[in-house]
C-alpha cells in the first residue's frame, strides 16, 4: 500500500503507524461523562467502505495524518494533516 | 455412510460410487428456533452443539457463500492452550479438550496432531512472563514446560540458537498443543450438525435483522425471511457489519490477517514454533508445506488480502530465526480478515436485543477456538446464561473493566 | 486454416549433434560451441549453453524426471515454462540444494547437479510406487475418512507415515551461503513479461521517453517468438525480438530486466518481482546476491505475461513423453531438440498443425495427428499422411502405454474403434489460457470470453491493461498491434506523447480451437492436476460428496494446491464440475490465484535481514568502554546494554552484580542510562501540555526542579513513568522508559497534533543528542565535583534532591545535570553532548578512582531498584493501574488528563486487585524466581486459589537473601502474612513472607544527604 | 582540574569503530560508491512556534537565505543550510555546533531551537552507483526527474531512521542516522555497496578536496 503523506509524498504504508478510525472525539475536561469516554475508547463503526482513520509517519516527518480510504479495495481517496483537521473542527466547536 | 477404514476400502472396490454429499445443502425453511448466521468453523460448531448438548435440531445455519468460506479456511491451523489470563484459560482448555475427543465424536478425521507448540524467548524477561504464563496454565492443570537453551535446541537444531540477533534463551512448550487440518474442522462440523438434522443452507447472505419489540423476530436474506426465535451471529470478520444491521457499535475493528505456505518438502519441522524476538510462527503441514505467519498488516480492512510490508516483516523473521529457510520458496500468500477486538479477547454474550446473541472478536485466536466456541455458545443460545468457561466473554467488561488483555496493549485493536 | 504458413520446412535436419542424441544437427537458439556438462540423479551428460535443465535432459534422452506427490508416478516434462507441474529436481547440492526447482526454468550452467525427488531407492525403482496400485482407495480425501481408530495412533503412526511420504524434495539442511539484494525501483510504465505484446509495448513506450521497466522470467527475452518459426516483417521473429530488445537497451529511460519474475501485484501501483541475478551460476561472483527482490511503483503497467497451454484429460496423460504442444515447438525450435524420434499430436487446435508441421521441420517422425475436430482441412492432412503419419479426426486419445515413458497410444477415432499407436512423445493442442493470476491478485476477479473458451482479465486493477495473449488475443499480429496500442496508451496516461507505430507484417495464421475438457472414455486414471495426483475421478467423488463450489473442489482434491497453483489444471477441474453440475463453466466459479505467481526463495524476501542484521542493533555511548572492560552484553529492545562488569576472579554472574551494588551503596558507581527517552518539551503552553498527559500535577514544579512522572493510557491502565525536569520558564526535559521511549513519543505527538492543536507545544526528542549516565553512591557527590567545572556549587543545600540545571563539564561542554535517584543512593545523571558519552564516562571513571568507583549495568540497576520497590517494565506491563503499584497517592485530583475517567471502572478499583508489595522467602537461602505466582498456604493448586504473581526478583546484598516484588490481592493489608510462591514450571515451590516493598532506606534518606 | 583529565575530554565520532577505512567490496574497475565519513559538524532543530513562521523567516534570512525550505526540500551553501524535517521543524546545518550557538537566544520566541549536533551520523554518498546504492534501500524514487539537488527526505533504510538531502546533480547526498544506529547502518550501506566496489574515506580528506 502507498500513502501520499502531504508533506513528504507517497511512501510505503510500512512507514506509518495506524491508530484506528478518527471519528470519535475525546470528550475533554472535568465534566466529561464515564459513558462518553467508554464510547471514545471503545465503540468502533468498523465500516465496510470509506473510513476516515488516523495513521503516524512515524519513519517520516511524524505526522499525524487522516487518511480516507475504503476498506473494502484500500483505495485512498485523501490524505490530510490531522492537526489541520483537528484545528478545523477545534474552530468548528468553537464557532 | 459412517466414515471408517471398513467404508473406504468397501468403496475402492465399487469406484467409490457410493459416497453421498458430507452435508445437506438445504434450501431454506420459513421458520427455526435458532438462526445461525455464519457457516464457518463456529457458526457449524454451535449447530451441532445445539443438537448434540442441548437437543435443539430446528436451527439453520446460514451462509453467504459456501462451507468453511471465512476463516477456518485460512488459517495456519495451529491449536493451543496456553493462554495465560485466567479470563481465557478454562476457554481454551475446554476447546484443547473438545480436540482431543473430536474426531471420534464427529466421525470425521480432522488430523489433530498434538506435535507440541514451542513459543521461544530471548530475554530474561520473556522468560519470566512466559514462567508466568506456564504456571498459570500448571495451576489451571494444563501441561507446560519451561525449556532452556538446550531443551530448544533439542527439540529445533536448526534454528539459530547462537548467532541471531536475539539469541534464544528457551521457550514454553505445550505439547498437547498442535495443528488440525482446518477445512476439515468446518465439513466434520457441517457432515455432523447435518446429520442430526441442522439445515446448512449455503449462499444465503443475511442482509438485515428484524426486531419487534426490543426482540429479534428473524433475519432478512437474500434468499427471503426467515423467522426465527433466537439469532446467534457467528461471523468474525464481519461482525461489526452483522451487527449494525441493529444499529448496535462494538469493541472491534476488521484487519486483515496474511498466512503463508511454502512449497512442499520433506518433513524438517515437527511441531509448531513462535519466535520471541520477531513475527513469525510456522508448522508444517502433513502435506509437506511450511505453514507461517506473523503479524497483522494493522489497518482495517474488509479486503482478504495484505502488502509487501508485512511480508517482508514475516520472511525476514523466518530467516532471523531459522536461516537454512533461505532457499525453500513461498508458494502462496493470502489474508483473511480478523475481528479485532479493543483488549484482544473475544465476546460471546447476550446483547440488549432479546433473541440476539454474539460469538465475536476472536482477533487471530478463533481457530483453535472452534469446538469450545460452538460449545460454549451453544450453551448460551440454548439456556441464556454464560457457560462457565465463557463467563469472562461478556460484552460489557469494556464498561466494568474487567480486560482481557493478555498482551497488555490496550484499547488498540492492531497492537494485539 | 489452409493458409498455415509453416510449411515453409527448412530440409530436414538429421537427428544427433556430439553425444546429445536427440539434439537436431542444427537449428535453435542454443549455443553449440560452448558445451555445458552437467549431472542427473549423478549420471554425467552435456547439453549447450542456452539450455535449460529441461532441454538438456530431452536432448540426451531423459523423460523420466521425477515421481509424484501421491501415487509416485513416473512423470517427465509437460511444458518448456514456469507452469511446469512435473519436472521438479533438487537442484545444486548440500547448503544450496533448492527442492522443486523446475527444470524448465532452470538454466543449464557448467558443472550443474540435479537430483529427482520423491523416491526410493531410485528414480526408476520407486517403492512408493505401489502407491498407484492402492490408488482406487487413495482416492481425494480418504483420509478424512480413516485413521481414526484408535485416536492414539494418529501422532505414533499414521501421520508419521503420511508425513514421511508427503513432501516433495529436501530442503538445504544447513544456513542459507548466499546473500540476497532488495532493490526499489519506480516507473511511469511497468511492462511484464518480455513477448511479442511486452516488447511492443515496451516499445511504444520507452520511444516517447517514459520511464520503462520490461521485466520478463526467461533468460533470453522474446517470449515466443524464441519458441516459433514466425515471420515479422519479412524477418524471423527471433530477429525481430532481438532488434526490438537492442532499441529498447539503447533508450537511457528504459531498464530491462531478465531473469525477473513479476510475482505479486499490491495496492496503489506496488508490485513485487524477484531477479534471478545468479542462479545460472554455480556460485554467484564475489559480492553478487544470488537474487534480487525488486519492489516496483509504476503508474501503469502493461500486463502481457501471455498464456499458458491446456493439457488434455485422458487416460495416462500423466505418462512421461505426454506433452504441450507449444512445449513441444519450443524444444524443437528454440533448442533444437526432439521430444522423440516419433511423436504423435492429440490436438483441438490449430496448433496441433503447426505443431507438426514443426515436427517434421526439426526431422522428426510424425506418428500420428488426432484432432477432436471433425473437419480438417486437405492440404493439412496431406502433408501429414505424406510423413506417413495417421491422421484421425473426431476422435480421441483414450489412454496410454508404456513403463516409464510413452511408447504408444490408444486412440478412438470417431467410429468409436480403437487403435493402439506407437510413439514416443505426445503433444497436446487444447487451447491457452491468459495468464490472469496477477490480475487476481487484487482481489478482481477474471471473467469468461465463450469466443476462446478462456477466462480473460476482468476489470484490471487500476492503472493495468492487458495485451496481447495474456488478453486473450492469441495471434501474432493481435499481440503486436495490441501491445503497442496499450504501451502508447499508458504512455500517454502519464503525460508523454506517444503513439503506436504501426504493427508490422506477420505471417499468416489461425488460432481456431473447440476445446475438448475431457475425453469420454479415458483409459486409466486421466489427471487434471499432475503435481498433486488429482484424477477426473476425483473431481466427480468431489461432486457426489457436495464440494461443488470452486473453492470446495479444490480444498477436498487439492487441486491447484501444488507449486504450480494449478497453471495447467484449475480449468479442467472447473470444466468437469461444470459438466457435473449441469451449469457452465463461469457460474461454477473461478479460482482467485494468490501471489506468488511462481514461489520465491523466502531469503529473497528477507534480503539483508537475516542474523544479526535481522533488526539493528544500537549502542550506548559507552560502548567502547564497556567492550574494552570485558562488560556482559543484554538485549533490550534493539539496544544492547552492558548487563554487568566481570573483573578478574569473578566465576558467577551474581558475584560481580553483587559487588557491583555493594560498591555503589557503599562508595560509587556509573551506569548508561542513555537508552532512555528523552524528549525536550518547549512552548509557550509546555505546562499546560504536560498537566494533560501526565497524570500527576506539574503545575508547582519549579525552574530547576525535576519530579516524577506517570503517565496513563486512556483506558486508564498505566502507559510508562519517568521524570520531568524544568530547564527553563518554558522549557522541560522528559524521560520515557527505554522500552517505551518511541511509543511515548509517538503519544505525545498524537496529543498535540490531533487532541490539542491549539497549544504552543514544540516536541523534540534528544534521546541521541545526550549521553546520560547516573553516577550514584555516597561518594557520587565527590566524583562530580571533579568533572563539572569549577564554580558549581554541588552541595545538598545548593543543589539539592531532584534538582536540575545546565552545567558545563571537561573546560565548557554543556551539559544537563539532574540529581534523581533509581538505586535509592544519593544519585545524579549527567547529560553530555553523545559525541563526548565516551570522554566522560572514561572521566567519571577515573575521577572516581579515588572512592573506589564501579561501572554497573542494567543487573545491578534492578537490583537496587527492586530493593527501592520502585515499579518497572515486569510492572508497568500494560495491565496494571497506578493503584495497583501504588502509585495513586500521586495522582492529580482537580485537572483532566489521560486516563482520568476510565481508571475509575469498577473492576479497575476493586479492593480485591493485586497489589505490589514485597516479598523474602522464609529461609533466607531459598531463591525467588520472577513468574511464580502466589498461594494461600493451605490452598491446593488452581486457578481460583491464584492470589497473584511475582514481578520482579534480586538477590540483594544487604538483605542477603533473595527478595522480590509483586502483585498480591489485597497486599498491602497483608504485610507479615506467609503464602507460596508456586513456580510449577521450574520445579519451585516456596514459602514466602509479605513485607513493604521498599527493601532498602525506607525513609528516603539515602538520596536527600 | 588535571592536565590529565582535560586531555581525556575528546569527542569520539559516531563513525569511530564502525566504519573503515580503504576500499572495499568488487575490486574491478573503479569503486561505484564512495562514502565519505564526515564529523565535526553542528545539526539543530528549529521548530516555529505557533504563529511564528514569518518571523522566522526574517529572523534567517541573513544565515540562511531570504525563504524557508519548502516541504521536501533543503537550502544549503557549501555545509550550511536548513534542511526541511517536519511541517514547521527545520534542521539548521553547519560546520560546526559553535556556528549554531546563538540560535536559541537569536529565536527566543519564535522558535524552539535544539541541539543536535551529536544526535547523528552522517556520511556522503557519491560515485557513479550512489543513485543505484541507495535505491537499494530507500522506497522512494531518486530519479532526477522526480528527486534532484536540494531534495531531502525523512525515511527509513533497514529499517533505521534516516534523513537525507541531495548536494548535487552528482549525485552527492548526504545521509543521517541516529547515532546509536550508525553501525547497523553502515552494514547496510556495505551490503548494499559491496557489488558496485566502494571507497570509504574520512571526512578532513574530502573537504580539503571539496575545498
Amino acid at each position: 500500500m502507498r500513502i501520499r503523506c502531504p508533506h513528504c509524498g507517497e511512501r510505503d504504508n510500512g512507514e506509518f503507524s495506524y491508530l484506528g478510525d478518527a471519528a470519535p472525539v475525546r470528550p475533554e475536561g472535568l465534566d466529561a461523562s464515564a459513558a462518553a469516554m467508554h464510547d471514545y475508547v471503545y465503540l468502533r463503526d468498523n465500516p465496510a467502505g470509506t473510513i476516515r482513520e488516523l495513521w503516524y509517519h512515524a519513519a517520516g516527518c511524524r505526522s499525524w495524518l487522516v487518511v480516507t480510504r475504503d476498506t473494502r479495495t484500500h483505495a485512498i481517496e485523501s490524505v490530510e494533516p490531522a492537526r489541520d483537521v483537528a484545528r478545523a473542527r477545534r474552530s468548528g466547536e468553537a464557532a | 455412510m459412517r466414515y471408517s477404514l471398513f467404508s473406504v476400502l468397501g468403496q475402492a472396490l465399487r469406484g467409490q460410487r457410493d459416497w453421498t454429499p458430507q452435508w445437506r445443502d438445504a434450501a431454506p425453511q420459513e421458520a427455526y428456533d435458532v438462526v445461525i448466521v455464519g457457516g464457518g468453523g463456529h457458526g457449524l460448531a454451535t449447530a451441532y452443539y445445539l443438537a448434540k448438548e442441548h437437543g435443539i435440531t430446528n436451527v439453520a445455519v446460514l451462509e453467504k457463500s459456501h462451507v468453511g468460506s471465512g476463516n477456518v479456511g485460512r488459517n495456519t491451523t495451529i491449536v493451543r492452550s496456553n493462554y495465560g489470563l485466567p479470563g481465557n484459560i478454562p476457554f481454551y482448555e475446554r476447546s484443547m479438550k473438545l480436540w482431543e475427543g473430536l474426531e471420534q465424536d464427529i466421525n470425521y478425521n480432522a488430523m489433530v496432531s498434538q506435535r507440541g507448540v514451542l513459543n521461544l524467548y530471548h530475554s530474561d524477561a520473556q522468560r519470566d512472563a512466559y514462567a508466568r504464563r506456564g504456571n498459570a496454565m500448571r495451576l489451571a492443570g494444563i501441561d507446560s514446560e519451561l525449556l532452556d537453551r538446550e531443551g530448544v535446541r533439542g527439540l529445533v537444531p536448526f534454528i539459530d540458537l547462537d548467532n541471531a540477533r536475539f539469541p534464544v534463551k528457551g521457550g514454553l512448550l505445550q505439547r498437547r498443543g498442535g495443528t488440525v487440518r482446518h477445512d476439515a474442522v468446518a465439513w466434520g462440523y457441517a457432515r455432523a450438525a447435518s446429520d442430526r438434522g441442522v439445515d446448512i443452507v449455503q449462499n444465503c447472505a443475511v442482509t438485515g435483522i428484524r426486531r419487534e419489540n426490543g426482540r429479534v423476530t428473524g433475519v432478512e436474506t437474500s434468499r427471503g425471511f426467515i423467522r426465527a426465535k433466537k439469532v446467534a451471529l457467528s461471523v468474525a470478520g464481519s461482525s461489526s457489519l452483522l451487527a449494525g444491521m441493529v444499529d448496535m457499535r462494538l469493541p472491534i475493528e476488521s484487519h486483515v490477517l496474511q498466512a503463508f505456505v511454502s512449497e512442499g518438502v520433506k518433513p524438517l519441522i515437527d511441531g509448531v514454533m513462535t519466535f520471541g524476538a520477531g513475527h513469525f510462527y510456522v508448522s508444517q503441514s502433513d502435506k509437506g508445506g511450511l505453514v507461517f505467519g506473523g503479524d497483522i498488516d494493522g489497518y482495517n480492512s474488509y479486503a482478504s488480502r495484505g502488502n509487501l510490508h508485512t511480508i517482508e516483516d514475516v520472511m525476514e523473521g523466518g530467516m532471523a530465526l531459522w536461516p537454512g529457510l533461505g532457499r525453500l520458496r513461498l508458494l502462496r500468500h493470502w489474508g483473511g480478515i480478523m475481528d479485532m477486538s479493543m483488549d484482544g479477547s473475544p465476546i460471546i454474550d447476550r446483547t440488549d436485543i432479546g433473541g440476539l446473541y454474539l460469538n465475536a472478536g476472536w482477533c487471530y485466536g478463533g481457530f483453535k477456538a472452534t469446538p469450545a466456541a460452538g460449545f460454549c455458545f451453544a450453551h448460551l443460545i440454548a439456556r441464556d446464561e454464560a457457560h462457565a468457561d465463557a463467563s469472562a466473554y461478556r460484552l460489557d467488561r469494556f464498561a466494568t473493566g474487567h480486560l482481557i488483555d493478555e498482551k497488555g496493549m490496550g484499547a488498540q485493536p492492531n497492537l494485539h | 486454416m489452409t493458409t498455415l504458413a509453416l510449411q515453409r520446412a527448412e530440409a530436414p535436419a538429421s537427428a544427433s549433434f556430439g553425444d546429445q542424441p536427440f539434439r537436431t544437427a542444427t537449428g535453435g537458439l542454443i549455443d553449440r560451441n560452448r558445451p555445458r556438462d552437467f549431472t542427473f540423479d549423478g549420471r554425467r551428460l552435456t547439453g549447450c549453453h542456452g539450455d535449460t535443465l529441461a532441454s538438456a535432459l530431452l536432448a540426451n534422452g531423459v523423460r523420466l524426471v521425477g515421481r509424484s506427490f501421491k501415487y509416485h508416478r513416473p512423470r517427465g516434462i509437460l511444458s518448456a515454462g514456469s507452469e511446469e507441474p512435473n519436472a521438479l529436481v533438487e537442484l545444486r547440492s548440500g547448503a544450496r540444494r533448492e527442492p522443486n526447482t523446475r527444470a524448465t526454468m532452470a538454466e543449464l550452467y557448467e558443472g550443474l547437479e540435479a537430483t529427482s525427488q520423491n523416491r526410493w531407492p531410485s528414480l526408476a525403482v520407486d517403492v512408493l510406487s505401489v502407491n498407484a496400485l492402492l490408488s482406487p482407495v487413495f482416492a481425494a480425501g480418504f483420509y478424512y475418512k480413516t485413521f481414526m481408530w484408535p485416536a492414539s495412533l494418529w501422532e505414533k503412526l499414521y501421520e508419521p507415515m503420511i508425513r514421511r511420504a508427503a513432501g516433495l524434495g529436501r530442503a538445504a539442511d544447513a544456513p542459507d551461503p548466499d546473500t540476497y539484494d532488495h532493490a526499489h525501483a519506480h516507473c511511469d510504465v511497468l511492462v511484464i513479461g518480455g513477448g511479442p505484446a511486452g516488447l511492443s509495448a515496451a516499445l511504444a513506450a520507452g520511444r516517447s521517453g517514459a520511464r520503462v521497466i520490461l521485466v520478463d522470467e526467461d533468460f533470453a527475452t522474446g517470449g515466443r517468438l524464441l519458441a516459433e518459426r514466425r515471420e515479422i516483417g519479412g524477418t524471423s521473429g527471433a530477429e525481430w525480438a532481438a532488434r526490438a530488445l537492442a532499441e529498447l537497451e539503447s533508450l537511457p529511460e528504459v531498464r530491462i530486466l531478465p531473469r525477473t519474475t513479476l510475482f505479486g501485484v499490491y495496492d496503489h501501483g506496488a508490485y513485487g518481482a524477484v531477479e534471478r541475478v545468479s542462479d545460472h551460476l554455480a556460485v554467484p561472483a564475489a559480492y553478487a546476491p544470488r537474487q534480487r527482490l525488486w519492489r516496483i511503483v509504476a503508474r501503469r503497467a502493461v500486463l502481457a505475461a501471455g498464456a499458458i497451454e491446456r493439457p488434455h484429460v485422458f487416460g495416462g496423460n500423466d505418462r512421461p513423453g505426454v506433452m504441450l504442444a507449444g512445449a513441444v515447438r519450443t524444444y524443437l525450435n528454440r533448442y533444437g531438440v526432439l521430444p522423440g524420434r516419433r511423436l504423435a499430436v492429440f490436438t483441438s487446435s490449430d496448433d496441433g498443425w503447426r505443431t507438426a508441421a514443426d515436427i517434421l521441420a526439426a526431422g522428426g517422425g510424425l506418428a500420428a495427428v488426432i484432432d477432436t475436430r471433425t473437419t480438417v482441412p486437405p492440404a493439412l492432412r496431406r502433408m501429414a499422411e505424406a510423413a506417413g503419419a495417421r491422421v484421425v479426426t473426431g476422435g480421441y486419445v483414450a489412454g496410454t502405454k508404456g513403463h516409464l515413458g510413452l511408447s504408444a497410444i490408444q486412440v478412438v477415432d470417431g467410429y468409436n474403434s480403437t487403435e493402439t499407436i506407437p510413439c514416443d512423445g505426445l503433444a497436446m493442442a487444447n487451447g491457452w489460457n491468459p495468464i490472469v493470476h496477477l490480475d487476481s491478485h487484487l482481489s478482481r476477479r477474471p471473467v469468461w470470453n465463450e469466443a476462446i473458451h478462456a477466462f480473460v482479465p476482468g476489470t484490471l486493477p487500476s492503472g493495468m491493461q492487458a495485451a496481447g495473449a495474456a488478453a486473450g488475443r492469441f495471434t501474432l499480429a493481435e499481440c503486436l498491434e495490441t501491445g503497442a496500442r496499450i504501451g502508447a496508451e499508458a504512455a500517454t496516461d502519464c503525460g508523454f506523447t506517444a503513439s503506436a507505430a504501426a504493427a508490422p507484417q506477420t505471417d499468416p495464421e489461425t488460432v481456431d480451437h473447440t476445446p475438448l475438457w475431457r475425453v469420454p472414455k479415458p483409459k486409466g486414471k486421466a489427471f487434471v492436476d499432475f503435481q498433486n495426483d488429482v484424477a477426473a475421478s476425483d473431481v466427480e467423488l468431489a461432486h457426489r460428496e457436495g464440494f461443488r463450489a470452486v473453492e470446495l473442489l479444490k480444498r477436498y482434491t487439492t487441486l491447484g494446491m501444488a507449486t504450480d497453483q494449478g497453471k495447467t489444471s484449475n480449468l479442467a477441474g472447473l470444466s468437469i464440475m461444470a459438466e457435473l453440475t449441469g451449469k457452465d463453466i463461469p457460474s461454477v466459479g473461478t479460482t482467485v490465484f494468490r501471489p506468488p505467481f511462481t514461489p520465491v526463495a523466502i531469503g529473497a524476501f528477507a534480503g539483508h535481514h537475516r542474523g544479526k542484521d535481522f533488526r539493528a542493533t544500537r549502542h550506548v555511548p559507552s560502548h567502547a568502554w564497556a567492550e574494552e572492560n570485558g562488560a556482559v552484553f543484554v538485549e533490550t529492545g534493539l539496544w544492547l546494554r552492558p548487563a554487568y562488569f566481570p573483573r578478574a576472579g569473578e566465576t558467577d554472574w551474581l558475584d560481580t552484580v553483587v559487588r557491583e551494588v555493594e560498591t555503589v551503596r557503599a562508595r560509587v558507581g556509573i551506569c548508561d542510562v542513555s537508552t532512555l527517552g528523552k524528549i525536550d518539551i518547549q512552548g509557550r503552553d509546555a505546562l499546560a501540555f504536560i498537566e494533560r498527559v501526565c497524570a500527576n500535577p506539574f503545575a508547582t514544579l519549579a525552574i530547576g526542579s525535576a519530579r516524577y512522572a506517570v503517565l496513563l493510557r486512556e483506558d486508564g491502565l498505566i502507559m510508562d513513568d519517568g521524570t520531568i525536569a524544568r530547564m527553563g520558564e518554558t522549557h522541560y526535559v522528559m524521560t520515557a522508559s527505554t522500552a517505551n521511549a518511541a511509543r511515548v513519543m509517538q503519544h505525545l505527538e498524537f496529543c498535540r497534533q490531533w487532541l490539542w492543536p491549539e497549544l504552543d507545544v514544540q516536541l523534540a526528542s534528544v534521546s541521541e543528542q545526550w549521553a546520560q549516565y547516573a553516577v550514584a553512591g555516597p561518594r557520587a557527590r565527590d566524583t562530580l565535583r571533579r568533572i563539572i567545572d569549577p564554580g558549581f556549587d554541588l552541595s545538598n543545600e545548593a543543589f539539592p534532591f531532584l534538582a536540575c540545571t545546565d552545567v558545563t563539564v571537561g573546560g565548557g561542554i554543556p551539559a544537563r545535570l539532574f540529581r534523581i535517584s533509581f538505586s535509592g543512593e544519593l544519585a545524579y545523571e549527567l547529560a553530555v553532548p553523545a559525541a563526548y558519552g565516551d570522554a566522560a564516562w572514561r572521566a567519571i571513571m577515573q575521577a572516581g578512582l579515588p572512592y573506589g568507583i564501579t561501572a554497573y549495568g542494567s543487573e545491578a540497576l534492578s537490583v537496587m531498584r527492586i530493593e527501592k520497590g520502585h515499579a518497572a517494565g515486569p510492572e508497568i506491563n500494560g495491565l496494571t493501574t497506578a493503584r495497583d503499584i501504588g502509585l495513586d497517592g500521586m495522582l492529580a485530583t482537580n485537572k483532566d488528563y489521560i486516563g482520568r475517567l476510565m481508571k475509575e471502572r469498577p473492576a479497575l478499583v476493586d479492593p480485591n486487585r493485586p497489589v505490589l508489595v514485597g516479598f523474602r522467602p522464609v529461609d533466607p537461602s531459598a531463591r525467588l524466581r520472577a513468574g511464580a505466582h502466589f498461594l494461600s498456604l493451605d490452598a491446593a493448586p488452581s486457578l481460583e486459589a491464584d492470589e497473584g504473581v511475582m514481578t520482579s526478583v534480586a538477590y540483594s546484598p544487604i538483605l542477603k537473601s533473595w527478595i522480590g516484588i509483586g502483585l498480591i490481592r489485597r497486599g498491602p493489608e497483608r504485610h507479615g502474612e506467609r503464602v507460596r510462591a508456586y513456580d510449577p514450571v521450574r520445579g519451585a515451590d516456596t514459602e514466602v513472607e509479605i513485607c513493604s516493598p521498599v527493601f532498602v532506606d525506607a525513609k528516603e534518606e539515602k538520596p536527600r544527604v | 582540574m588535571s592536565e590529565a583529565m582535560t586531555s581525556l575530554w575528546q569527542p569520539r565520532g559516531a563513525w569511530e569503530g564502525v566504519a573503515r577505512i580503504g576500499r572495499s567490496g568488487a575490486d574491478a574497475g573503479p569503486a561505484g560508491v564512495r562514502l565519505t565519513l564526515r564529523e565535526g559538524f553542528g545539526l539543530a532543530t528549529l521548530i516555529v512556534a505557533e504563529g511564528k513562521e514569518a518571523d522566522l523567516q526574517t529572523a534567517l534570512a541573513d544565515r540562511f537565505g531570504p525563504s524557508l525550505p519548502e516541504a521536501g526540500t533543503a537550502i544549503l551553501k557549501g555545509e550550511t543550510g536548513l534542511v526541511w524535517s517536519a511541517p514547521g521543524q527545520w534542521l539548521a546545518v553547519a560546520p560546526s555546533p559553535r556556528d549554531l550557538r546563538d540560535l536559541p537566544e537569536t529565536l527566543r520566541g519564535i522558535a524552539s531551537v535544539t541541539e543536535q549536533s551529536d544526535s547523528r551520523a552522517l556520511v556522503r554518498i557519491s560515485g557513479p552507483q550512489a543513485r543505484a546504492m541507495l535505491a537499494k534501500g530507500v522506497a522512494i524514487d531518486l530519479h532526477p526527474r522526480a528527486f534532484g539537488p536540494g531534495r531531502v527526505a525523512v525515511t527509513s533504510i533497514a529499517h533505521i531512521g534516516v534523513q537525507f538531502w541531495q548536494r548535487d546533480a552528482g549525485p552527492t547526498y548526504d545521509l543521517t542516522v541516529a547515532r546509536s544506529f550508525a553501525g547497523s547502518l553502515w552494514r547496510w550501506l556495505e551490503h548494499a555497496a559491496a557489488e558496485f566496489g566502494y571507497e570509504v574515506a574520512a571526512s578532513t580528506k574530502d573537504l580539503i578536496a571539496i575545498g
